[in-house]
């Protein structure tokens, strides 16, 4: 396998709504700040990577399509992938992998969604006839799931309350972020309203609009721009079906394995110690301790400790801060979203994450999963290529 | 027409509607058929190792990737495998909130489907807790899910955690 | 299988598009009854306006004016309209190269299917109440005699 | 690239409309064929799966979802989708190969069109504030692209009423799954009204129901299983302007360019599989890829006799692996495309082993 490095990254401003841009300028932006953070232009790129989820967001059918010009595509390669809510960092390996293979030397990959273009909830629940489910939204589907946690856990109450406020005060220190949060407190979580029990108000992620793009080279080009390259030390996905009879929905075995083969790539046998902080799809705020034990950060039953005594809060000084940049829970685009997670372990490890930086950060973990918690995608970046 | 250029437009409306035909899969058209005669029926792979049923199939037993090709019926008689007390409304569902959205698995099944269950505490619906299921008037049947109206408590002892998705046809009752 | 499960479904939603600057002058001009499009970085004009250049996908933001008026560069006939087509008995689909433009755009032509050809020239039929739509164009239709650039 | 060995491939017939059969029960068999032809059992016995397809077709979000039912994938498996013809979930486990992450991999599409209108489906594809509002349906665009051919001289109406005959006269020959097959003479095709003019009805492929799947390995795996396969010695695909009035109709420039770096000129081409849903764009597509009177087009009928939507791309690639696997031909090329006239185009070269 070659080397390959993130040289570039670039995001946009997160928010409800981008008023001010069409899809095509939204995610040119995007493309644009990756391009000028790694001191490029359209004509370094050799491939183009696009991923996102469900087309009804925006309602433009395989819109890579109609994005060709706004993203430099005419006479290269385009791919556009969708693992539904893992997208954003299927979409990175994806990329990569046109590195690692040798077959291009500089590629460019961009996730976006657009999620003001109509109603997620609209678009998710979409009624088909004949459909033998009853349909309750995302909540409606992982609500039990955090229940069956706390029943197997013992984790107290306001373990998810806690995520909900730290992941928030993180957010404040990332002026990209859609939510700006910087006095929430406990109560106020706590008497946001009840939507699907255990997930609060102030639990679940905001809907936004946004895109996120980055630049992978190869090892002869991976000095060649103003930024340290990120060395990409590892890469895996894994899906399991939505349903079958005995699956472990809590603790998924695809969630398990895909980071056991990316941690085996990376060396790494101790996440807690070997990763200086990690980047969680964490899109409610129960799913912290739960992918704290299925990340091995913590032993099964264990995951809400670590949470509750502040070790993944940069504020309390934890030594493994999980979502610096505020995670999925004070932006969410979908699509971009477990990019972004990728995305923003790298500025962890090249060091410049601002104000949400971990100090002296190297290694860092990425991850994104999606569907019913059945599609993983993760990597491991750090300072060091080998 | 004004000569006046008029406030710049930042947005369009675009109404995208396509109309399309859909037709049931044959897991799903035989498990409404059935679901149309007041039953609830499974499918499993006989073949498959693991023997397992699903319900509602949707066409393969997922673990193996191999068609379900035999019919198991179950009965009105199922286990909280887990549940949620919902505090926003469904969209056209007249079911007011707060109401518990439960993950239930049919005694004779392997794997447990969402739906609604009423008549019961929401405070005291716990999981491993028997329910059974309570049909619409026979005459409002159609090949549809909500002719189960929804699932009520049984007043039969606790499912052992370790059992969910394990309790045989003949139910629970009798083991205990 | 004794029966078949099918029933009519409609998968729909209005979508609110924020336009962006570009796409936003144009249909604001539009809404004017005027017709602007970018000029590319190779000098070409573009209509309606490409944000970015197909080339080199460099923003584009010089606008340019051009007639309402122009020649059909392609076109096609459509015998059995779709019920989703803009007009419901038989019409053109064109590519439309208007005065002043380099690229032609994609619109309806309402004429006769005799009168079809390539190279007519065609003018804009704009809608009674123009809203900022791309739409605002009803179609074209053959200019009339004499009216020629 | 690494050459990377095809070793099965499989496709359901062209229906109109598959009718009570959801995405899982169109996928199963078509995979289960397409293992069971090298050994295998499920996706448990490759390292790699990848499959494509279009939520629009069915009108469903994360309709490749349901997919993973057909797969066998407890224990979880390595997995990705492309909401893009199968061609490129084939281009996607060819990275993973050659990366060293895989040696093995089965590649899937499917598409069920029948439920909705799909020309009109795909007009939404367009740019969506100056197209997509207007509802120019595929049909329509792809004759704004032939009217061009004809205008400039490049081709008449008997020569795409010729790629029409020869389609169908070759699935009768060739192609038990085709949709459209039968013996129609040039005339007759000419005697037939206009549709969509300069297109006629059959100028345009059909709109089928269907799956095809894929298993592809290194050359070393595959010499391992013991049985024929045929090897993808160059593959390339390239994106145009999405602007058709930006482009020059007549030819396809990314094409040319992916076939250039796929290296089609390197050899004889004995047999090319083109993804022209078109009759027209068959003649372009061939141009394109420099192929003369001594390359068999088409020898299944191709997509004229049966377009399984985001499985025909990956369907052109497996029968020409089928003809190179059957010992008829050493070499021959694949071609898939997307978006309206031909935007995007992917060209395979495959050898014997």
């Amino acid at each position: 396998m070659q080397y390959a490095a993130v040289t570039g990254i670039g995001q946009t401003q997160y928010k409800a709504r981008r008023g001010d841009v069409s899809i095509a300028g939204l995610v040119h932006e995007a493309a644009r700040n990756a391009l000028d953070d790694a001191g490029l232009d359209w004509n370094d790129i050799e491939a183009v990577i696009i991923g996102k989820a469900p087309d009804m967001f925006e309602g433009v059918i395989m819109p890579e399509i109609y994005l060709a010009d706004a993203l430099g595509c005419d006479g290269k390669p385009m791919l556009r992938v969708h693992t539904a809510g893992s997208v954003g960092g299927s979409t990175a390996l994806v990329a990569a992998s046109h590195v690692q293979s040798g077959a291009f030397r500089r590629v460019l990959t961009v996730t976006f969604e657009k999620q003001s273009e109509s109603n997620a909830m609209w678009a998710l629940s979409n009624p088909q006839p004949f459909s033998p489910h009853l349909n309750a939204g995302a909540g409606g589907y992982f609500a039990p799931i955090m229940r069956e946690y706390i029943r197997r856990s013992g984790a107290p109450r306001d373990t998810g309350i806690k995520v909900a406020v730290k992941d928030r005060l993180h957010g404040a220190r990332n002026p990209l972020n859609h939510l700006q949060m910087p006095d929430i407190s406990m109560q106020e979580v706590e008497d946001s309203p009840m939507l699907w029990d255990p997930i609060r108000f102030l639990e679940s992620c905001p809907s936004s609009d946004g895109a996120c793009a980055m630049v992978i080279a190869d090892e002869g080009l991976a000095n060649d721009g103003p930024r340290p390259p990120v060395w990409i030390r590892g890469g895996a996905m894994r899906s399991e079906p939505t349903m079958y009879a005995g699956r472990d929905e809590v603790n998924p075995q695809a969630g398990r394995d895909c980071v056991a083969d990316v941690y085996a790539q990376a060396g790494i046998d101790n996440p807690r110690k070997q990763l200086d902080c990690a980047e969680v799809y964490v899109p409610f705020s129960w799913y912290e301790p739960m992918w704290l034990e299925n990340l091995g950060f913590a032993e099964e039953g264990e995951g809400w400790r670590l949470t509750m005594e502040g070790a993944t809060s940069l504020d309390e000084g934890g030594d493994i801060p999980w979502n610096c940049s505020g995670g999925v829970l004070c932006s969410n685009p979908i699509g971009a979203s477990g990019m972004i997670r990728f995305a923003e372990a790298a500025r962890q490890v090249r060091g410049d994450a601002g104000e949400h930086q971990v100090d002296g950060a190297r290694t860092a973990l990425g991850h994104a999963y999606g569907g019913g918690a059945q599609f993983y995608a993760m990597w491991v970046v750090s300072t060091d290529k080998s | 027409m004004s000569e006046d250029a008029g406030e710049h437009i930042t947005a369009i409306e675009t109404p995208v509607y396509l109309k399309y035909n859909f037709t049931a899969g044959q897991a799903t058209t035989r498990f409404l058929q059935q679901v149309r005669q007041g039953k609830l029926v499974g499918q499993r792979r006989p073949e498959c190792d693991c023997g397992n049923v699903y319900v509602p199939a949707r066409g393969s037993c997922a673990a193996c990737g191999l068609p379900t090709t035999e019919e198991v019926e179950l009965g009105d008689k199922a286990t909280v495998q887990s549940f949620t007390i919902v505090w926003i409304p469904i969209p056209n569902n007249p079911i007011q909130p707060p109401y518990i959205v439960a993950n239930l698995v049919p005694d004779g099944a392997n794997i447990s489907f969402i739906h609604l269950m009423s008549e019961c505490d929401n405070d005291s619906v716990h999981i491993g807790q028997r329910v059974e299921a309570v049909w619409k008037p026979e005459e409002e049947w159609d090949y549809a899910m909500d002719n189960i109206r929804y699932f009520r408590p049984l007043d039969e002892p606790d499912v052992p955690i370790e059992m969910i998705g394990k309790v045989p046809l003949a139910g629970w009752e009798g083991e205990a | 299988m004794s029966e078949r499960l099918s029933q009519q479904f409609e998968l729909g939603y209005t979508y609110t598009r924020s336009t962006g600057p570009i796409v936003g002058r144009f249909l604001t001009e539009l809404r004017q009854r005027r017709i602007v499009g970018t000029r590319g970085d190779d000098g070409r004009v573009y209509v309606p306006p490409m944000e970015f250049d197909p080339v080199t996908a460099s923003a584009l933001d010089e606008f340019v004016e051009v007639a309402d008026c122009g020649e059909v560069v392609s076109w096609c006939w459509v015998s059995e309209p779709r019920d989703s087509h803009p007009f419901d008995t038989p019409f053109a689909w064109a590519l439309v190269k208007l005065d002043g433009a380099d690229v032609p755009m994609v619109h309806a032509v309402c004429a006769g299917r005799d009168e079809m050809r390539t190279g007519m020239r065609v003018q804009a039929c704009w809608a009674e109440e123009t809203r900022g739509y791309i739409t605002d164009i009803v179609c074209f239709e053959p200019e009339a005699q004499g009216k020629g650039p | 690239m690494k050459d990377i060995a095809v070793v099965s491939f499989a496709q359901s017939d062209c229906r109109r409309d598959a009718g009570a059969c959801n995405e899982v029960e169109l996928i199963m068999p078509v995979i289960e064929q397409a293992l069971q032809e090298v050994g295998l059992r499920n996706s448990q016995d490759v390292d790699f799966t990848c499959s494509g397809s279009c939520d629009y077709q069915q009108g469903a979000a994360f309709a490749f979802v349901m997919g993973v039912d057909a797969l066998g994938a407890v224990p979880p498996i390595k997995e990705s989708h492309v909401e893009m013809d199968a061609a490129w979930a084939l281009y996607e486990s060819m990275l993973k190969i050659t990366m060293g992450q895989a040696e093995s991999a089965l590649i899937y599409g499917f598409g069920k069109s029948s439920p909705g209108e799909l020309p009109t489906v795909l007009s939404q594809q367009l740019d969506p504030y100056y197209l997509a509002p207007l509802w120019v349906d595929s049909v329509s665009l792809a004759a704004l692209q032939a009217r061009v051919l004809l205008d400039r001289g490049i081709i008449s109406e008997q020569d795409m009423a010729a790629v029409v005959s020869r389609s169908r006269a070759n699935a009768k020959a060739n192609n038990p799954h085709a949709q459209l097959a039968g013996d129609v003479s040039v005339e007759e095709l000419l005697a037939e009204a206009e549709w969509v003019a300069p297109l006629r009805k059959h100028d345009c492929c059909p709109i089928s129901d269907g799956a095809s799947a894929m298993v592809i390995a290194t050359v070393e795996r595959a010499r391992s299983w013991g049985r024929p396969f045929a090897v993808i010695k160059g593959i390339d695909h390239r994106m145009e302007s999405h602007n058709i009035g930006a482009r020059d109709l007549a030819r396809s420039a990314s094409t040319e360019l992916a076939a250039e770096k796929a290296g089609v000129a390197n050899g004889a081409v004995e047999v090319a599989e083109l993804y022209a849903p078109f009759s027209h764009q068959e003649i372009i597509l061939s141009r394109a890829l420099g192929l003369d009177d001594s390359t068999e087009i088409n020898p299944s009928g191709g997509v004229l006799a049966g377009n399984l939507m985001m499985a025909s791309g990956l369907s052109r690639i497996g029968e020409v692996a089928r003809h190179i696997m059957n010992g008829d031909i050493r070499r021959g090329v694949a071609h898939a495309t997307s978006g309206p006239c031909l935007q995007h185009n992917l060209v395979a070269v495959l050898e014997a082993a």
